[in-house]
């Protein structure tokens, strides 16, 4: 009898990050670009969750969004190493 | 026409863009950088994108306009970098076969622009400067 | 700015006309001569002013706007007599410190404009022509 | 005793007044300025009810105005023979 495959055998047991950071956020956070390391599932909300615990002043702002690939994704987003990720402060243009 | 740029927007080749035969109407929304914010002087402006979203964001906005108006063309340009006191920021630009329906879409596309599209200004006064967070 | 003129219209020179340091914003319409009227297809149009009374309701207007909005400064120009396809037959600019009244502003100019201002449209089609109502 | 001055002493019986045509008003009168001879009170009203009866084809006009001294005037406006008066059929500028 084969054993069955552990639900998380396909994925590690952690997910390593790279974020791109603008506006006020490269300002606290003083660099362009950080990686973190988050334990699985990697999603959207648990790297809300470090990186306000890393830099608190991230928690004073009055929005803060992640955008995968380009566009803002949801909280229960499960982030993958390769995806382009940024954060986004209260946007300003126009 | 989509565009960010870090030259001068010259307005009138931004409403060329949008010329048909079949639309009566243009309406043309000019964004200006003023002296006065905060009230504070405002010495220049400085304008960060993460570029390769808000293109994204402003092709997906220009599209929704055109499937909720009869538009014919859209055109928006959005400036990067420093900006001086009197210097135009963005131009959005629509055209429509009647005038009601230009107004809506303009109005609509930069209210959602300054909602959604990645772009931060900074405002530098005499004493400091600050990161803009739109009124929302 | 307030213009009524037989020489084709140089928008950015309307544009230019509500320039302010306060201003933040500009809302711009522009109304073109469309090819198809009435389902037919128009060949030229011929604009007739009564043009003193015009050029009075057009100050009227734009001292009207400038009591109900915020606004920095007006330019309406219009023009008359014979039109082709694509021309430009009115501008109007107005500039204010916010873009919500530039918006609601020049709106008002423009319907106010097609209501009142003694202005006439003659539609030229490939078989006959037609003094034009406003949809009022 | 003196006296009583008529009502009607310091005006003349009738008024004659020059109308300027434009757009389609132009084409139905066939000329751009018309005279028209008023018995008083030369109101708008009476201008109106002058010209539709001598041009029938006002009366099928959706609006027609009367200006007075580039200013719209009411139907009780009394007009004067200096006065400059235009009719405004539909306008249809813009």
């Amino acid at each position: 009898m084969i054993a069955k495959t552990p639900d998380n055998a396909t994925q590690p047991a952690a997910c390593r990050v790279r974020i791109a950071l603008f506006g006020v956020t490269k300002d606290i956070v003083g660099q362009s670009e950080i990686s973190r390391t988050l334990p699985q599932p990697a999603t959207v909300a648990a790297l809300l969750d470090d990186l306000k615990a890393a830099y608190p002043r991230l928690s004073g702002l009055s929005s803060l969004a992640v955008a995968v690939n380009n566009d803002y994704a949801d909280a229960a987003y499960c982030l993958r190493e390769n995806d382009e990720i940024a954060l986004i402060p209260p946007v300003s243009g126009g | 026409m989509i565009v960010l740029t870090d030259q001068p927007i010259a307005v009138a080749d931004v409403i060329a863009a949008v010329q048909s035969d079949r639309a009566g109407a243009v309406d043309v929304f000019i964004g200006v950088v003023r002296n006065r914010s905060q009230s504070k002087n405002v010495v220049r402006l400085e304008y960060e994108a993460y570029e390769a979203m808000a293109l994204r964001k402003l092709r997906e906005l220009a599209a929704e306009a055109k499937m909720r108006w009869p538009v014919e063309e859209v055109a928006i340009v959005h400036r990067k970098g420093v900006l001086q006191v009197g210097e135009v920021a963005v131009v959005v630009a629509v055209s429509t076969p009647h005038r009601k329906e230009a107004f809506e879409a303009c109005q609509y596309l930069i209210d959602t622009l300054k909602e959604v599209v990645p772009i931060w200004k900074k405002e530098v006064y005499e004493d400091g400067e600050t990161w803009i967070a739109a009124h929302a």
